[in-house]
C-alpha cells in the first residue's frame, strides 16, 4: 500500500474505532488519537527521511520527478459530448508539500496533546479532530485539483463544529463567520477548477483532466480554450487567466489569511479551542500559501510574475498591518492571531520576490510558525485552563509565579520577533533579502517588510514587560495565585520538542533548505521561463 | 355567415372575463365558474379550429376530453372547497390565509 | 555542518579562536541547565570559561597580529539556499584579533568583580549564565565571516543586554529600560538588515573578506550618473582565491545611500550615539558589573568595530556625516554630563561622548586611532564603571546601615571618601586621567591621536569643516570638567551626609580582594606602557601601526593639539578644583610665588563662576532638558504614533472590513424579505401577481 | 363516416403494436384497479395489504420498463411511436420513468411512517391507489408528444396530487393549502388549454413531431405564437413550480402532509421535465425557429428562480417551508441544465434531478422524524437536539451537503456535471445567458448556505434550556432508511460513475 494513502486516511481508521465505542470511554478516545497521529508523525518523518533529494526530484512541474506517487483512476464519469469525465485518485510529494507535510503531522500531535483538558462530548470531538487531521494531510498530498479541492472542503466541516460546539462565548459568530468567508472563496476555485478542466488535456488519454501538473504545462491547453495560454481570452474585459488567477488567489488569501481577507481569523481565534486555534494557526494558514505556491503560481506563473507587485504590497500590508494590530490588542490570543497576520505577510513578500532566497524564506516562515504559533497559542491555553482569563492587563509579575512558564514564554516571543538562533530569523531575514534582490518588487516594499520586525519586537516586549515582569498582581488576587500552576509534566512534554524545533531549524537550516531548494530553483526557474 | 374569427373573438372574450372573475370574486365556486368559462374558451378554439383540420377531427376530439377532464377537476375541487368550508366556515379565499410568508 | 573548505592554511588558529568564542557558551548553558539557582560553583565556571579563552585570545593574537601575512579565513558551509552557499566561517585579521583580546581581558576582571558584586542574590547562578552568554555573542561578533551571521551575533549581544539590564525583573525601571533598549537596538537591527538586503542585492555574497578584505568589492563599487556599479561579482575558487565573476551588479544610487543610512542607523543604536543615545542612561538600571562591562566597554563598541568593518564602504560625504553626528553627539553628552548627580549616569553620558569621540574620528578618517581610542576607553570607563560600584555598594550599605532616605547613587552624598578607600580613589583618578587624555595615561595616545587628525583633516577643506575638530576639542575641555567635578565631589572635602544627619560615622571600607583586583589590574592597563613605549606620540603605538598606521603628514597640530588639551586641561581641573573644593584660598597664600597667579585666578575664577559656569550649566541644562523631552519624547511620541495609528487600524477593522461583510449579508437577507412580501397567502394575490408579471414580461418582449 | 373506414385496419394494427411497449402503463392500470378493490374488499384493515400489493406492482413496473430498454434496442433508431405519434419511447424517457417508479416506491414506503398522516380518521389504503393513478399519469407525461396526451397526463396528475394534497380533511391547514392547491393548478391548466388550443390553431395539427407542426407556427405571426406558447408555459410551470408560478409551492409544501411534500417536490418535478424536453425537440430539431426565444425564456426563469427561491427561504422558520423555497432552487438549477439542448444537458439533469429528489426525500423525512419524535415543526424546536440524538442529526447534516452542493456528496456532483454541461455550451457558443447562469448558480449555491447552515447550527451549536421531553416515539425504519439514504449520498458522491445514466 502506498505510504502517502496510509498517511492520509491511517486516522479514519481509528476515527471509526472511536465511534464504535461506547461514549463513556474518555481516555482511551484520547490516547487512540493521540496514538493515530504518532503514528502520522512516524510515516511523515520516514518520508522525510527517504525523501530523495537532487535536481533529478524536483517536481514542481514535472510529474516524473514526484515522490511516493499513487495515481490511480477514481471518477469516469461519461459528460457525452466531451468525453469522460477524468479525475484520478493522485497523490505525491515534492520539496514544496514534503516539509509542510511533516510540519504538520507534528503540529497534530501537539494538538492531540493539547486537547486533553477538554470536557465535553469526547467522542465527537475526536473524531472531528481526526477527521480534519485526514483533510489536512490529504491537502497536502494531492496533486489532482479536484482531490486537492475535497480535501480542501473537508476541511471546513470539522472546523465549523469543533469552534461552533467547543468554543468559547461568541462560538456560532465565529464558526459561521468562518464557514462563509472559506466557503465563499472556494465557490468560486470550484469555478475557476471547473475552467481549468475544460482548458486542459490529458496528452496520454485524451481526455480533459484535473491534474495539476498537466495544468501547468501550456502546451496541455486546447487551442483557444478559456484558460488557453495562447488563446488570449477575455472575461468581463480582463484577460481570463488573469481573472483565474484573481479568484484562486482570493481563495487561498483567505486562508492565509492576507489583508483585507483576514477578519474571520481573529474571532475564530479567540472563540476556538485551544488545540483548534493550534491547528488554524499552525497548519490551516499554510494551506493558504501553500496554495498559492503550488496552484496559483504554478498554473498561472505568467500572470503571478506580472502580479508580483501587488502580491508583494499585499504582504508587507499585512506586515504592518497585523503588527500595528497586535498593538492595540488586550486579549492575549487575540494579539497572537494578529501577530500570525504580520509573520504570514512575510511569506508573500518572499513568494513576490520571485527569487530563490525569498522563496525558500517564504517556505521557512510557514514551517517556523507553524511550529511557534502552535507553541504561542499553547501557551495562552495553558493560562486560559488556569484563570479562564486572557486579558493582559490582568495579569502583571506572573515572572516570579510561574518561573518555567515564563522561559518557556520568552522562548517564544523572542523566537518569533525574530531573534537570530530561531527558526523565524532564517526565515524572515531571507524573505527579506529576498525582496531586496528581487527584481520584481520595489526596495522600499522590502524595507516597510523590515520594519514589520521592529513592531513585532514591541509588542511582544511590551506583552512581556506588562504581563510577566514587575511585581506580581492579578486581577483574581489569591484565587488566582493558587490557581495559577507551572507548567506540568505532560505540558512541558508538548511545549520542549516545539521549543527544540524552532532552535534546531535556527542553527541548522539545512534540515529545511537541503529538501526544499531543488524544488525552489526548479518553481523559481519556471516561473521565470513564462 | 360566421367566420373563424367571430368564434375566435368570443373565445378571448370568453377567456378574459374568466380570468376577470377568477381575480376579482370572493367566492371560491364563482372563482370555478371562471375557470370553467376560459376552459369553455378554450374547447370553444378547439372545435372551431377542429373544423379546418382535414385530417380528422381531432379538434372536436379534445374537446371532448377536455370537457370530461374539467368536469372531474371541478369535482375535486368543490369536494376540497367542502372541507374548507367545514374547517374555516367560509369560502373566500382571500379569508383563508394561515400559511404565508 | 558539512565538510571544510579547504581554504586557510593554518587552521588550527582559527579553529583556537573558534574554540575561545564557544567556551563561553558551554559555560552558560551549562550553568543554566545544571546547576542549582545560587550556586558559587557557576561563577567558577564562566569564569575559568572566560580565563581559558583570554589564553586562547592571547595565543591566537600572538600569531596573528601583524604577522603580514593574508588574514585568516577559515569557513563551513552553514546551509545552502537557492543556489547560495551561505558560510559560517571566522576571519581572523588585526582588527578581529584585536577585539577578541579587548573583550576577553576585559570581560575577565568583571567576572571576578561580579562574583562578590553579586553575592547573594537569589539568581546568582542566571547571571552568569547571562553573562557568559553576552560573552559568547560578543567575541563571535568580532570574528564571524560574513554579515549574516554578524546580524545574528549582533542581536544576541542585544538580547543578552536585554537580559542583564532587565535582570532584577521586579523593577519597573529596569524592565521598562530594558524594553527601551531592545526596541531601540532593534531600530538598529533594522537598519543593519536593510543594508545587508542591499549590499547582497548587489553583490551576491555575504562575505566580509570578499566585500571589505582581499576580494574588495565595496572600494571597487562606485557611484557614476545615479548608478551604484560594480566591477563584477566574485566566487571564491577550490584554492580560496577570489576570482571575478562575469557579471557586473548595478543598481539605483539610492539603493547606496539607503545602505549607508542603515549602517549609521545601526551604529547609532549600538554605540548610543544621537539621536539613538537614551537606552543608555536608562540602561544604568542593570548592575554595575554589567554596565561596566557592556554598556562601557564592549557592547557599545560593536557599532564602531562595525564602522571599521565595512569602512571600505563609505564615500567621502557619507563620512563626513558620520563625523558630524558623532561630534554632535560627543558635544551634546559631554555637556549634559555636566550636570547629573547620578554617578552611574555621569559615567554613562561621558560613555556616549566618548563613543561619539570615536565615531568622529571614524568619519575624519582617523581609522586606526579612533579604534585605538575604543581599545584604551574600554579599559578605563570599565575602570571607572567598577569603582562606582564599589562606592554606590558602599553608600548603600551606609544608607541600610542608618536607615538613611538617600540614592546611594547621588554624588551630592558622598564626599571625603579619598581617606576611606584609598585603592578606589587612586584607580578611580587614574581612570579620570586617562578619561581626560593626561600625559602618561593611554588615554592621552589615543584621544589626541582623534584630535589632530581631525584638525589634519578640516584644514584642507572649506572652513565649515573646523567646527568638527573645533567641537571635539570643547568637548574634551568639558570631559575634563565633569570628571574632575565627580572625583572631586566623590572623594574630596568631608562626607556630606553629615548635612543630612551630623552624627553619622560614615565608615566604608574597600571590598574585598575580589572587588579590588580587577580595578588595580585595569589600572595598570590604562597607563601608556601597555600600548607605547612612547608616551607622547601616538604614532608609535603599535596597536595603531598594527592597524595601518595613519598618514605620516608633519603639521602644528601634533605640538599644538596636546598642548593645548592639557595646558587648558590642568586649568578646568584646577577650575573644577576650586568650585568643588573650597579651601583652596588658604594653600594659595602659602605659595607667595604664585600669588599674582592664583588672583589671576580668583578673577578667572569669578568670571568663570559668574559667566562661563553658569553658561556651560545652562546649556548643560538646556541639553539635559531636550534630551530628556525632545529626544525621549520624540521616541515616545513615536511610540504613541504608533499605538494611534494601531487603535485606528482597529478600529478600521472592526466597522469597515467587516462592516462590508454584514453589509452584502444584510442585503441578502433584505432581497429574501422583499420577495417573501409576496407570499400574503391569498391565492387570488398570487394568481394576479402571476398574470401580472406574465403580461408584463410578454408586453416588454414583443413591443420593445 | 366512410371516409374513415380504410384507415381503420392500420390504426387498429398500430394499436396492437403499441400495446407491447405500452405494457408498464397498462399493468399499473391493471394495479390502480387492484389496489382499489382490494381497498374496497378489505376496507379498514388493507392498509399494509394495498401497501404491500402497490410495491410489488411497482417493482414489476419496473422489470417492465427495463425490459422496454431491450426493445428499443430492437427497434431502429433506438425509439418508438405508440398509438399514431401519441407517445413516444427514447432511453431518455425509460430512464426518466425509472426514476420516478424508484422514487415512487420510497414514498410509498415512507407514508405510512407520518405520524401525522398515520393518525388521520381513515386508513391510508385509497392514498395508494390514489398514488398508482398518478404515477400512471406520470408515466404518459414523459412519454406525451402530443398537445393531446399532454394535456390529459398533466389533468390526470393534478387531479391526482389536488386529492392527495387535501387527503388530510381534518386540519385547517391541509384543506386550506388543498384550496390553494386545485385553484392554482386549474387557473393554470386551463390557461394552458387555452394555449393549447391557440397552438392547434396556428399550427393545424395536435402532433408535436408532425411534419407541418412547427412549420406552420413558424410562419404563422410570431408574437401571437409566442403568446400561444407562453400560455402552455404557464401549464408545465405550474407542474415545475419555477417563478412566477412558484406561489402555491411554500403554502401548499407547509400545509400538506410531509410525504405528499415528498411527493409533490420530487414525482410530478422530474415528469414535467421530461414533457419539458419532448415540448422543446420538435421547436430545437427545426432549423429556422425564431418566434420564441426557448434559451433566453429558459435562462431568464431559470436565474430567476434560483434567485428567488434561495433569497427567499433565508427567512424561513419552518423546516418544511424553508425546504419548499429550496426546492424551488434547485427547479432553478435543474433549468439551467435544461438549458443547454444538450444530450450531455439531459443527462447532467438525470443525475441532478435523482440526487436531488432522494435527498429532499431524506430531508422531509427526517423533519417528519423529529415531528414523531419531538413534535419539532420550527427551526427553534431544534435547539440543542443534535446532541441528544446524533444519529439522525449527522445524518442530516449529510443530507443537507447534498442538498447544498458540497464536496463528496451527490449534490455536488449533480451541480459539477450541470455546470460542466452547461459549460461545455458556452464554450462553443459564447451566450452571455449561459455565463450569466453559471455565475448566478454558483452565487446562489453560497447564498443557499446562509439557510442550510442554519439546521446543523441549531441541532449542535445552540442550546436550549428546557429539553422537551419526547414522549412520543418514531418508527425505526425512518431512521434505518434515511441512515441509506445517507449513505447513498455519500457512495453517490465518491463514486458518481456508478449512477451516471448513460443515455445513447
Amino acid at each position: 500500500m502506498n505510504i502517502l494513502t496510509l498517511l492520509i486516511f491511517s486516522p479514519i481508521l481509528f476515527g471509526i474505532i472511536i465511534l464504535m465505542l461506547p461514549t463513556g470511554y474518555r481516555n482511551i478516545f484520547r490516547y487512540l488519537t493521540l496514538f493515530a497521529t504518532l503514528l502520522q508523525l512516524g510515516l511523515s518523518i520516514w518520508l522525510y527521511l527517504n525523501f530523495k533529494t537532487g535536481a533529478g526530484f524536483a517536481g514542481v512541474a514535472n510529474e516524473s520527478q514526484y515522490q511516493f506517487v499513487e495515481k490511480l483512476h477514481w471518477i469516469g464519469l461519461n459528460l457525452g459530448g466531451m468525453g469522460r469525465m477524468q479525475i484520478d485518485y493522485f497523490v505525491g510529494v515534492d520539496g514544496i508539500s514534503i516539509m509542510l507535510l511533516l510540519m504538520s503531522s507534528i503540529v497534530m500531535v501537539i494538538a492531540a496533546v493539547s486537547s486533553w483538558e477538554l470536557n465535553k462530548n469526547h467522542k465527537g470531538y475526536f473524531a472531528l479532530f481526526l477527521l480534519l487531521d485526514v483533510a489536512i494531510t490529504g491537502v497536502f498530498c494531492s496533486l489532482d485539483f479536484f482531490l486537492f479541492y475535497i480535501f480542501y472542503e473537508l476541511m471546513l466541516l470539522p472546523l465549523y463544529f469543533l469552534i461552533g460546539i467547543w468554543g468559547g462565548v461568541r462560538r456560532e459568530y465565529a464558526a459561521i463567520k468562518f464557514f462563509l468567508y472559506t466557503l465563499f472563496g472556494s465557490v468560486f476555485m470550484l469555478l475557476v477548477m471547473v475552467g481549468l478542466y475544460f482548458s486542459v488535456k490529458d496528452p496520454a488519454t485524451g481526455n480533459h483532466t484535473f491534474s495539476i501538473i498537466q495544468m501547468m504545462n501550456p502546451a496541455n491547453y486546447d487551442t483557444n480554450s478559456i484558460f488557453g495560454l495562447l488563446s488570449h481570452r477575455l472575461l468581463f474585459g480582463i484577460p481570463a487567466r488573469t481573472v483565474g488567477f484573481i479568484v484562486l488567489f482570493i481563495a487561498f488569501a483567505i486562508k492565509v489569511p492576507v489583508v483585507p481577507f483576514h477578519t474571520w481569523l481573529p474571532d475564530a481565534h479567540v472563540e476556538a479551542p485551544t488545540p483548534v486555534s493550534i491547528i488554524l494557526a499552525g497548519v490551516l494558514l499554510k494551506v493558504g500559501g501553500y496554495g498559492i505556491i503550488r496552484i496559483c503560481l504554478g498554473i498561472f506563473p505568467e500572470v503571478a510574475l506580472h502580479g508580483a507587485f501587488w502580491i508583494g504590497l499585499l504582504g508587507v500590508i499585512s506586515i504592518l498591518y497585523g503588527a500595528l494590530n497586535a498593538l492595540a490588542q488586550r486579549d492575549l490570543k487575540r494579539l497572537i492571531a494578529f501577530s500570525s497576520i504580520s509573520h504570514m505577510g512575510f511569506v508573500l513578500l518572499g513568494i513576490a520576490s520571485n527569487t530563490a532566497e525569498g522563496m525558500s524564506g517564504a517556505m521557512m516562515q510557514m514551517v517556523s510558525h507553524g511550529f511557534l504559533s502552535s507553541m504561542l497559542f499553547y501557551l495562552v491555553g495553558v493560562i486560559y485552563i488556569r484563570v479562564h482569563d486572557r486579558d493582559i492587563y490582568s495579569f502583571r509579575g506572573l515572572g516570579t509565579l510561574l518561573p518555567k512558564y515564563t522561559v518557556f514564554i520568552m522562548i517564544a516571543f523572542f523566537a518569533s520577533l525574530g531573534l537570530p538562533g530561531f527558526s523565524a530569523f532564517i526565515a524572515e531575514a531571507f524573505s527579506l533579502v529576498g525582496a531586496f534582490n528581487s527584481k520584481t518588487i520595489p526596495v522600499w516594499m522590502a524595507v516597510c517588510g523590515s520594519v514589520g520586525i521592529l513592531l513585532s519586537a514591541a509588542y511582544f516586549l511590551w506583552t512581556l514587560q506588562r504581563m510577566f515582569f514587575g511585581e506580581t498582581r492579578l486581577k483574581g488576587g489569591e484565587i488566582w495565585k493558587l490557581a495559577l500552576t507551572d507548567v506540568g509534566k505532560r505540558e512541558t512534554l508538548a511545549l520542549v520538542p516545539l521549543a527544540l524545533l524552532t532552535l534546531a531549524l535556527g542553527i541548522m537550516p539545512s534540515l529545511v533548505f537541503d529538501k526544499i531548494n531543488d524544488s525552489v530553483l526548479a518553481l523559481i526557474q519556471f516561473i521565470q521561463v513564462k | 355567415m360566421i367566420t373563424l374569427s367571430n368564434f375566435l373573438l368570443i373565445g378571448a372574450g370568453l377567456f378574459c372575463i374568466g380570468i376577470y372573475i377568477i381575480l376579482s370574486k370572493r367566492n371560491a365556486i364563482q372563482i370555478l365558474i371562471g375557470i370553467e368559462l376560459i376552459i369553455n374558451s378554450a374547447i370553444l378554439n378547439l372545435v372551431a379550429f377542429g373544423k379546418y383540420d382535414k385530417v380528422n377531427n381531432a379538434g372536436q376530439a379534445f374537446a371532448l376530453f377536455g370537457i370530461v377532464l374539467a368536469a372531474a377537476a371541478v369535482a375535486v375541487a368543490l369536494a376540497i372547497i367542502l372541507n374548507v368550508y367545514r374547517q374555516y366556515k367560509t369560502i373566500d379565499p382571500s379569508k383563508v390565509e394561515k400559511l404565508k410568508g | 555542518m558539512e565538510a571544510a573548505i579547504p581554504y586557510t592554511t593554518n587552521e588550527n588558529i582559527a579553529l583556537l579562536a573558534l574554540l575561545a568564542v564557544l567556551l563561553p557558551l558551554v559555560a552558560g548553558i551549562g550553568n543554566a541547565l545544571f546547576l542549582p539557582k545560587q550556586s558559587k560553583l557557576s561563577a567558577w565556571v564562566s569564569t575559568i570559561a572566560i580565563l581559558i579563552s583570554l589564553a586562547l585570545a592571547v595565543d591566537v593574537f600572538a600569531r596573528v597580529w601583524s604577522q603580514h601575512t593574508a588574514s585568516i579565513h577559515l569557513q563551513y558551509l552553514w546551509f545552502t539556499i537557492g543556489q547560495t552557499q551561505i558560510v559560517a566561517g571566522v576571519w581572523l585579521n588585526n582588527l578581529s584579533v584585536l577585539m577578541l583580546l579587548l573583550v576577553c581581558i576585559i570581560a575577565l576582571p568583571v567576572h571576578i568583580y561580579s562574583m562578590a558584586y553579586m553575592k547573594g542574590d537569589e539568581r546568582y547562578t542566571r547571571y552568569f549564565a547571562y553573562l557568559s552568554l553576552f560573552c559568547f555573542a560578543m567575541l563571535g561578533l568580532v570574528i564571524v565571516d560574513n554579515l549574516i551571521l554578524v546580524y545574528l551575533f549582533w542581536e544576541l549581544v542585544g538580547f543578552a543586554s536585554y537580559l542583564l539590564i532587565g535582570f532584577w525583573f521586579t523593577r519597573d525601571k529596569a524592565v521598562q529600560a530594558n524594553k527601551k533598549a531592545f526596541i531601540m537596538n532593534r531600530i538598529g537591527d533594522v537598519g543593519l538588515m536593510i543594508a545587508i538586503g542591499i549590499i547582497y542585492a548587489m553583490f551576491h555574497t555575504f562575505d566580509l573578506d570578499l566585500l571589505f578584505g582581499r576580494g574588495n568589492l565595496a572600494a571597487q563599487s562606485h557611484i557614476q550618473s545615479g548608478l551604484w556599479t560594480t566591477i563584477g561579482h566574485y566566487t571564491i575558487n577550490a584554492l580560496g582565491v577570489p576570482i571575478a565573476s562575469s557579471s557586473a551588479g548595478q543598481l539605483p544610487a539610492y539603493c547606496y545611500y539607503i545602505m549607508c543610512a542603515g549602517i549609521i542607523l545601526a551604529v547609532a543604536a549600538k554605540s548610543a550615539q544621537f539621536p539613538l543615545h537614551t537606552w543608555l542612561p536608562d540602561a544604568m538600571e542593570g548592575p554595575t558589573s554589567v554596565s561596566a562591562l557592556i554598556h562601557a566597554a564592549t557592547m557599545v563598541a560593536a557599532g564602531i568595530f562595525l564602522l571599521g568593518r565595512v569602512y571600505p564602504m563609505f564615500t567621502p560625504d557619507v563620512l563626513t556625516i558620520i563625523a558630524a553626528i558623532g561630534c554632535f553627539t560627543a558635544f551634546m553628552a559631554a555637556t549634559i554630563a555636566l550636570t547629573q548627580n547620578d554617578l552611574k549616569r555621569i559615567l554613562a553620558y561621558s560613555t556616549i561622548s566618548q563613543l561619539g569621540f570615536m565615531v568622529m574620528g571614524m568619519g575624519v578618517g582617523a581609522y586606526s586611532s579612533s579604534l585605538f581610542h575604543l581599545a584604551t576607553h574600554a579599559f578605563f570607563k570599565c575602570l571607572l564603571f567598577l569603582s562606582a560600584g564599589v562606592i554606590i555598594h558602599e553608600m548603600s550599605h551606609l544608607k541600610h546601615k542608618h536607615h538613611l532616605d538617600i540614592d546611594p547613587q547621588s554624588i551630592l552624598h558622598m564626599g571625603g571618601l579619598r581617606k576611606l578607600m584609598p585603592v578606589t580613589f587612586i584607580t578611580c583618578s587614574i581612570a579620570a586621567l586617562a578619561l581626560i587624555g593626561f600625559p602618561l595615561t593611554s588615554g592621552y595616545l589615543s584621544k589626541d591621536g582623534i584630535l589632530i587628525q581631525a584638525f589634519e583633516w578640516s584644514q584642507d577643506k572649506s572652513w565649515a569643516y573646523i567646527i568638527i575638530p573645533i567641537g571635539a576639542l570643547l568637548t574634551s575641555l568639558l570631559t575634563t570638567f565633569y570628571i574632575a567635578r565627580l572625583i572631586f565631589k566623590v572623594f574630596f572635602g568631608q562626607s556630606r551626609l553629615r548635612h543630612i544627619d551630623a552624627n553619622i560615622e560614615p565608615e566604608a571600607h574597600e571590598g574585598d580582594w575580589r572587588l579590588s583586583v580587577p580595578m588595580v589590574m585595569l589600572a595598570a592597563c590604562s597607563l601608556f606602557p601597555l600600548f607605547s613605549f612612547n608616551p607622547l606620540e601616538y604614532k608609535h603605538a603599535w596597536l595603531v601601526n598594527g592597524l595601518g598606521g595613519v598618514l605620516d603628514l608633519e603639521s602644528s597640530y601634533h605640538i599644538l593639539v596636546p598642548v593645548v588639551i592639557n595646558g587648558v586641561g590642568l586649568l578646568v581641573i584646577y577650575l573644577a578644583y576650586a568650585v568643588y573644593v573650597k579651601q583652596n584660598v588658604h594653600w594659595l597664600k602659602q605659595k607667595g610665588l604664585l600669588f599674582n597667579l592664583s588672583f589671576n585666578q580668583w578673577y578667572i575664577d569669578t568670571f568663570y563662576n559668574g559667566v562661563i559656569v553658569k553658561l556651560v550649566l545652562f546649556i548643560g541644562k538646556v541639553l539635559y532638558w531636550f534630551d530628556q523631552h525632545i529626544l525621549d519624547g520624540f521616541v515616545n511620541a513615536l511610540a504613541a504614533i504608533g499605538i494611534a495609528l494601531s487603535k485606528v487600524s482597529a478600529w478600521f477593522d472592526r466597522y469597515i472590513i467587516d462592516g462590508i461583510l454584514h453589509l452584502i449579508t444584510d442585503i441578502v437577507k433584505q432581497a429574501g424579505n422583499f420577495i417573501r412580501g409576496f407570499q400574503t397567502g391569498r391565492v387570488q394575490n398570487y394568481l394576479f401577481t402571476m398574470l401580472f408579471i406574465i403580461l408584463v414580461v410578454y408586453v416588454l418582449k414583443t413591443f420593445i | 363516416m366512410h371516409e374513415l373506414l380504410p384507415s381503420i385496419p392500420a390504426q387498429l394494427k398500430s394499436i396492437i403494436d403499441s400495446l407491447g411497449y405500452f405494457m408498464p402503463e397498462l399493468i399499473l392500470s391493471l394495479l390502480f384497479i387492484l389496489v382499489f378493490v382490494t381497498d374496497l374488499i378489505f376496507g379498514k384493515t388493507s392498509e399494509w395489504l394495498c401497501r404491500t400489493i402497490s410495491i410489488a406492482g411497482l417493482i414489476f413496473v419496473i422489470y417492465k420498463v427495463l425490459w422496454q430498454l431491450v426493445l428499443l434496442i430492437n427497434t431502429k433508431q433506438g425509439a418508438a411511436y405508440l398509438f399514431g405519434e401519441m407517445l413516444q419511447l427514447h432511453r431518455t424517457e425509460v430512464f426518466f420513468k425509472l426514476i420516478i417508479d424508484v422514487i415512487a416506491i420510497i414514498i410509498l414506503l415512507y407514508i405510512p411512517w407520518d405520524k401525522a398522516l398515520r393518525a388521520h380518521f381513515k386508513d391510508l389504503s385509497d392514498l395508494y391507489s390514489i398514488i398508482i393513478a398518478s404515477i400512471l399519469g406520470l408515466h404518459i407525461m414523459i412519454m406525451a408528444v402530443n398537445l393531446l396526451s399532454i394535456y390529459v397526463a398533466i389533468e390526470m396528475v393534478s387531479i391526482a396530487s389536488y386529492l392527495m394534497v387535501a387527503y388530510r380533511s381534518d386540519t385547517p391547514v391541509t384543506t386550506e393549502a388543498g384550496m390553494k392547491y386545485v385553484l392554482f393548478g386549474a387557473v393554470s391548466s386551463a390557461i394552458m388549454l387555452y394555449g393549447i388550443s391557440l397552438l392547434y390553431g396556428f399550427s393545424g395539427s395536435l402532433d408535436l413531431n408532425g411534419p407541418t407542426f412547427v412549420y406552420n407556427l413558424s410562419i404563422a405571426n410570431p408574437i401571437s405564437v409566442s403568446l400561444a406558447i407562453a400560455l402552455v408555459m404557464v401549464g408545465i410551470g405550474f407542474k415545475l413550480s419555477f417563478v412566477p408560478m412558484h406561489f402555491w409551492v411554500p403554502d401548499v409544501y407547509q400545509g400538506a402532509a410531509t410525504p405528499v411534500t415528498a411527493y409533490l417536490s420530487t414525482l410530478p418535478k422530474i415528469a414535467a421535465f421530461g414533457l419539458f424536453i419532448n415540448f422543446l425537440h420538435p421547436f430545437l430539431a427545426y432549423g429556422n425557429w425564431s418566434a420564441f426565444d426557448f434559451r433566453l425564456f429558459l435562462s431568464a426563469i431559470g436565474i430567476i428562480t434560483m434567485i428567488v427561491g434561495n433569497l427567499a427561504a433565508i427567512w424561513q422558520t419552518n423546516i418544511k417551508r424553508m425546504l419548499a423555497y429550496s426546492s424551488i432552487g434547485h427547479t432553478g438549477f435543474a433549468l439551467m441544465a435544461l438549458a443547454t439542448f444538450s444530450q450531455q444537458g439531459v443527462s447532467a439533469l438525470l443525475f441532478y434531478l435523482l440526487v436531488y429528489a432522494v435527498a429532499n426525500i431524506g430531508a422531509l423525512m427526517l423533519t417528519s422524524h423529529f415531528v414523531n419524535k419531538i413534535g419539532a415543526h420550527d427551526l427553534d424546536s431544534y435547539k440543542g437536539v443534535g446532541l441528544r440524538y446524533p444519529l439522525p442529526s449527522v445524518c442530516f447534516v449529510i443530507i443537507l451537503i447534498s442538498l447544498a452542493g458540497l464536496p463528496i456528496s451527490a449534490g455536488f456532483n449533480g451541480k459539477i456535471m450541470v455546470f460542466s454541461s452547461v459549460y461545455q455550451i458556452y464554450d462553443a457558443n459564447h451566450n452571455i445567458w449561459l455565463l450569466a447562469l453559471m455565475i448566478t448558480g454558483a452565487a446562489t449555491t453560497v447564498i443557499s448556505l446562509f439557510y442550510y447552515i442554519k439546521i446543523p447550527l441549531y441541532l449542535f451549536l445552540k442550546k436550549n434550556e428546557h429539553h422537551a421531553e419526547d414522549q412520543l416515539s418514531t418508527h425505526q425504519y425512518l431512521l434505518i432508511s434515511v441512515c441509506l439514504i445517507s449513505l447513498f449520498v455519500l457512495i453517490a458522491g465518491i463514486f458518481p460513475q456508478f449512477f451516471n445514466i448513460p443515455i445513447n
